[in-house]
């Protein structure tokens, strides 16, 4: 395996540990989504150095797809979360 | 010829980066640290601009890093504006 | 290739549209779209039952280039189920919501529910299946929201985080089955999937996923709430259909893809996790003070019966002895979608014309909704698994699988639940059917219907009618790769 | 660029990603997080684009770090002044960092069994075959709006869900005050720049990185940008127009996919001949539809030209 996907694979595993933890282990919404958010990467990151065939050689453009599809459900979900979030605070107020 | 120019332009740059960052973390206050940052990255990044548009393969590619570099300029120039802004009529307020 | 497998699901999305330009629209189009789709849903009945599968490429592309859409059996009756809930849910909602300002809201979200349950149904391919399973999380939530209360809110933010959370889980799993065996299609990673550690990882991850997502216990804590709390329409598409489409999943994955990896291991932890289901989720309905959390922690148990079926499952080898429990198992399912559905809508009539649903205060509630009270009756009748419920068949076929089989210990649950069953059950009854007078309540004409359609389909058709469905099913009790 | 700079550069892209979301779960500060998270996003874009995946960078970029960073930092400002939570050492956090670490352990014991093993061409074989049949020439864009089509339109049906959902929620924030000068300035020229970038990214999205939901990312970009400067509506349309273009981003890609049906074809199978076109067609519509809703989704509630009251009383509602 080239190293830089070796480098970067490691990285995303990490970055979803790092992910899966922040969303467990959070209260605050906003850490909880920026946290899910970093779970995504990591998986993204998998996906996309999977696809990665070594300097100047084309990538599979399949988890490339994959993930421009990932990042806009990703931002769907974090905008829904957030208005959640302002509601429910809102609601405490009243 | 154009590789020296080149190494010595981007070399200078990245001292200017080096001068932001140090005064980023280093310096005592807001504004100074404001003045840091945007003046010597818009220096350092001018100097970056101008030692790739040199290597650059058409003219078409010198306008693409001119237009980054403006673009920098205008949106790091309103931005220090507006913290330095924010930061001032917070001071004013008792 | 047969494109009523895409007019199934773009008949809600399309529907979904002029609802949300045209927001005064809402209750015939919607109408309308439930109506087609469940014409549509039973014409797919038929070509499934005359022609075993039917598949369609969108884009017209290679299988493993395109996505493969995809309807046997299993997904054409859980297909007819949603659409016959839905329908009645539909009817019940444009009464429920009238006036209410949330109507405009509700109308557009239900569509996309329905669209995102029927594409989850006949989705072929691993990657659509996590767009759908977003679609749906997110729109079941969007739903749940509509009840505005504070308690309603809490509830669909935990929901909402609990569902992401379920969600990455599959995708990771996703990614690891698309880097060890470059593709996407179930029928395609079936083929080249083996007892490898890829295999194994990803079935932990996306099992953990949909466990999380089918409110499995103990990662069931999120339930009650959320269906608690939820408008009655919506909690009954909660607890009927949306549970039961991550359950859809888990159980195709298991049977489809990972069999070659799936030992008796993971469906022993699968049926012990449903054993602890159906004793908890029961024991907690038994104690709840509240018409709709009494139906949620029901629904808890139920989901625990449907895992009890795994390890019989595994343990049965192919033959008509599997192909009865597993037509059981399915029955169950459609059973329980359709009683849980007239439950939750039985409870909301109760609900708002009582203006509350503390189970104490509503005795003799009979005497003012003598309709609603016998629905919630046949609804228990089909949730405890009394004669001639389509519950009865199911837990028979599990019971005499079970004994055959020679494991003990689900005959135990099973009838430890269905006692606890009883008692919650008849517990409600008893206050409802009491004699005290109910002062008189909003009045509800039209709203009554609904229910007791879907309630006397669990509670008298499903068990009476339901000799088809083995004829359908047989062929896919068999683990493995499918065509 | 590969050998030992390169490699210098991985790592330490590596490490930053891994020292920023560790810095983001960790911090304290709403504010703070939000600011490092934005920093993460950024990262994370230039690892695509040194991964060979520029579509992806960009779309990172502009709605991954650029856009939801927008949505964080305004939810940040709402909950100014809310005392931070302790978020370590409560019970069970040893217990969570297990759970974690062994999620982690287990994507890399799987990936690491299977990799080495596994055919690196994967599907990107078929895709190059059919490449000439999809009516463009990026490869990401023929996945996205041919070969997978469908999931792309339920992608369009998810951010509509979450568009319904935020309006459902309740209204749009409170507008900001009147913006300095010098803000308004600098919105007046970038803007139109922003309009054109997007439309040219939808063009050159045929053959070339880019593509609707960069082009949408961005036109969204001006309207927050709009906002930001004191422009109330962020540069939405009111009402029917409104409502049209936020359902026409999955109206379009329906129309299209259920009409070819009519000619015999499968869903979504366009005319091999007219592929280019209806591509560019549905992305255009998907455009706006993506615009709308990530500006809606920045608004934080049902913007108050979704429905005007006018428009209301017509429809029925009282």
């Amino acid at each position: 395996m080239p190293t830089p996907q070796l480098i970067y694979l490691l990285t995303g595993c990490a970055l979803a540990a790092l992910g899966l933890f922040g969303a467990l282990a959070h209260v605050s919404l906003l850490q909880r989504v920026m946290a899910l958010n970093i779970l995504g990467g990591g998986v993204f990151l998998l996906l996309i150095a999977t696809a990665w065939n070594g300097p100047g050689a084309p990538a599979d453009p399949v988890p490339h797809a994959l993930v421009l599809t990932g990042i806009v459900v990703a931002v769907s979900a974090t905008a829904f979360a957030l208005a959640l979030g302002r509601r429910l605070r809102e609601t405490r107020d009243e | 010829m154009t590789d020296l120019l080149t190494l010595l332009l981007v070399g200078t740059g990245l001292l200017f980066y080096l001068a932001g960052s140090i005064g980023l973390l280093r310096l005592p206050d807001l504004y100074t640290r404001l003045h840091a940052l945007t003046k010597a990255d818009n220096l350092g990044l001018g100097l970056l601009v101008a030692g790739l548009a040199l290597q650059a393969e058409n003219p078409a590619a010198v306008l693409k890093l001119v237009l980054v570099w403006l673009l920098v300029l205008a949106a790091s120039g309103t931005g220090a504006h507006l913290i330095a802004r924010r930061a001032r009529r917070g001071e004013d307020r008792p | 290739m047969s494109n009523l497998l895409a007019g199934i699901v773009a008949l809600p999305l399309a529907a979904a549209l002029p609802t949300l330009v045209w927001p005064g629209a809402g209750r015939p189009l919607t109408l309308a779209a439930a109506g087609l789709t469940l014409a549509a849903t039973l014409l797919l009945l038929g070509e499934v039952a005359a022609a075993g599968t039917v598949t369609l490429v969108p884009g017209g592309w290679t299988t493993g280039l395109g996505i493969v859409l995809r309807a046997d059996g299993l997904s054409a009756v859980l297909l007819a189920m949603t659409a016959m809930v839905a329908l009645a849910a539909t009817l019940y909602a444009g009464r429920y919501f009238a006036g209410d300002p949330a109507e405009r809201h509700f109308w557009p979200l239900w569509l996309l529910l329905l669209t995102a349950l029927n594409a989850l149904f006949l989705a072929a391919d691993l990657f659509n299946l996590y767009v759908t399973l977003e679609l749906l999380g997110l729109a079941a939530v969007a739903l749940a929201t509509l009840a505005g209360t504070r308690a309603a809110l809490e509830a669909a933010l935990r929901y909402l985080l609990v569902g992401l959370l379920g969600s990455m889980a599959y995708l990771a799993g996703v990614a690891l089955l698309y880097a060890a065996y470059g593709r996407l299609d179930l029928a395609g990673v079936a083929a080249a999937i083996g007892p490898e550690p890829a295999a194994a990882a990803a079935l932990a991850l996306m099992f953990a996923g949909l466990l999380l997502k089918t409110a499995a216990f103990p990662l069931h804590f999120w339930l009650p709430p959320a269906h608690g709390s939820a408008p009655a329409p919506v909690s009954a598409a909660l607890s009927a259909l949306v549970v039961k489409a991550a359950f859809y999943l888990l159980l195709r994955l298991w049977l489809d893809l990972f069999a070659p990896v799936a030992g008796a291991g993971v469906a022993t932890l699968l049926g012990a996790l449903g054993a602890a289901a159906v004793l908890w989720g029961s024991w907690q309905a038994l104690r709840a003070s509240r018409l709709k959390l009494l139906a949620a922690y029901s629904t808890v148990a139920q989901v625990g019966y449907l895992l009890l079926f795994f390890p019989l499952l595994a343990a049965l080898p192919p033959g008509p002895a599997r192909e009865a429990a597993f037509g059981g198992l399915v029955l169950l399912a459609l059973t329980h979608g359709f009683a849980k559905a007239g439950f939750f809508l039985a409870a909301g009539v109760v609900q708002r014309h009582a203006g509350h649903d503390r189970i104490a205060e509503l005795d003799g509630t009979v005497q003012r909704l003598p309709v609603t009270s016998f629905t919630l009756a046949l609804a228990g009748v089909a949730l405890i698994g009394l004669p001639p419920s389509g519950t009865f068949l199911a837990k028979w076929q599990l019971l005499s699988g079970a004994i055959g089989a020679g494991f003990w210990w689900p005959v135990a649950v099973v009838a430890v639940g269905t006692l606890l069953a009883c008692a919650y059950v008849f517990r409600l009854l008893g206050h409802l059917f009491g004699n005290a007078v109910q002062p008189a309540g909003r009045r509800l004409a039209g709203e009554e219907l609904p229910p007791l359609l879907l309630a006397l389909a669990a509670a008298v058709a499903l068990g009476l009618f339901a000799a088809p469905l083995w004829d359908l099913l047989a062929p896919l009790s068999a683990p493995g790769p499918r065509p | 660029m590969s050998g030992p700079p390169g490699l210098l550069l991985d790592g330490l892209l590596a490490l930053l990603l891994l020292g920023l979301a560790a810095a983001v779960i960790t911090s304290r500060e709403p504010l703070r997080g939000v600011i490092l998270f934005i920093a993460f996003g950024l990262l994370l874009a230039l690892v695509w684009a040194r991964l060979g995946a520029p579509d992806v960078a960009l779309a990172e970029a502009a709605i991954g770090a650029g856009l939801s960073g927008a949505l964080l930092l305004a939810a940040a400002r709402d909950e100014r002044g809310e005392a931070a939570q302790p978020s370590t050492g409560r019970p069970g956090t040893v217990l969570l960092a297990l759970l974690a670490a062994g999620f982690g352990l287990v994507l890399a014991w799987a990936l690491a069994a299977s990799l080495p093993a596994a055919d690196p061409v994967r599907l990107a074989g078929a895709v190059a075959e059919q490449l000439p049949r999809s009516g463009v020439t990026n490869p990401v864009t023929a996945v996205l709006l041919n070969f997978r089509a469908y999931d792309t339109l339920l992608e369009l049906a998810v951010l509509l869900v979450a568009l319904l959902g935020i309006n459902a929620l309740g209204a749009e924030r409170p507008a900001y005050g009147p913006a300095p000068a010098l803000l308004s300035g600098l919105a007046g020229w970038l803007v139109p720049l922003l309009l054109l970038t997007g439309a040219y990214l939808l063009w050159a999205g045929a053959h070339a990185p880019g593509g609707a939901f960069q082009a949408g990312a961005l036109v969204a970009a001006a309207g927050v940008l709009l906002r930001l400067a004191g422009v109330r509506a962020a540069g939405l349309p009111a009402g029917l127009p409104l409502r049209l273009a936020a359902a026409g981003g999955v109206g379009l890609f329906l129309a299209v996919g259920l009409a070819v049906t009519l000619a015999g074809n499968a869903f979504l199978q366009y005319p091999a001949d007219a592929a280019g076109l209806l591509i560019l067609l549905i992305e255009s519509a998907a455009v706006a539809a993506i615009a709308a809703a990530l500006v809606i989704a920045f608004l934080g509630g049902e913007p108050e030209r979704w429905s005007p009251p006018r428009d209301r009383s017509r429809s029925g509602e009282a």
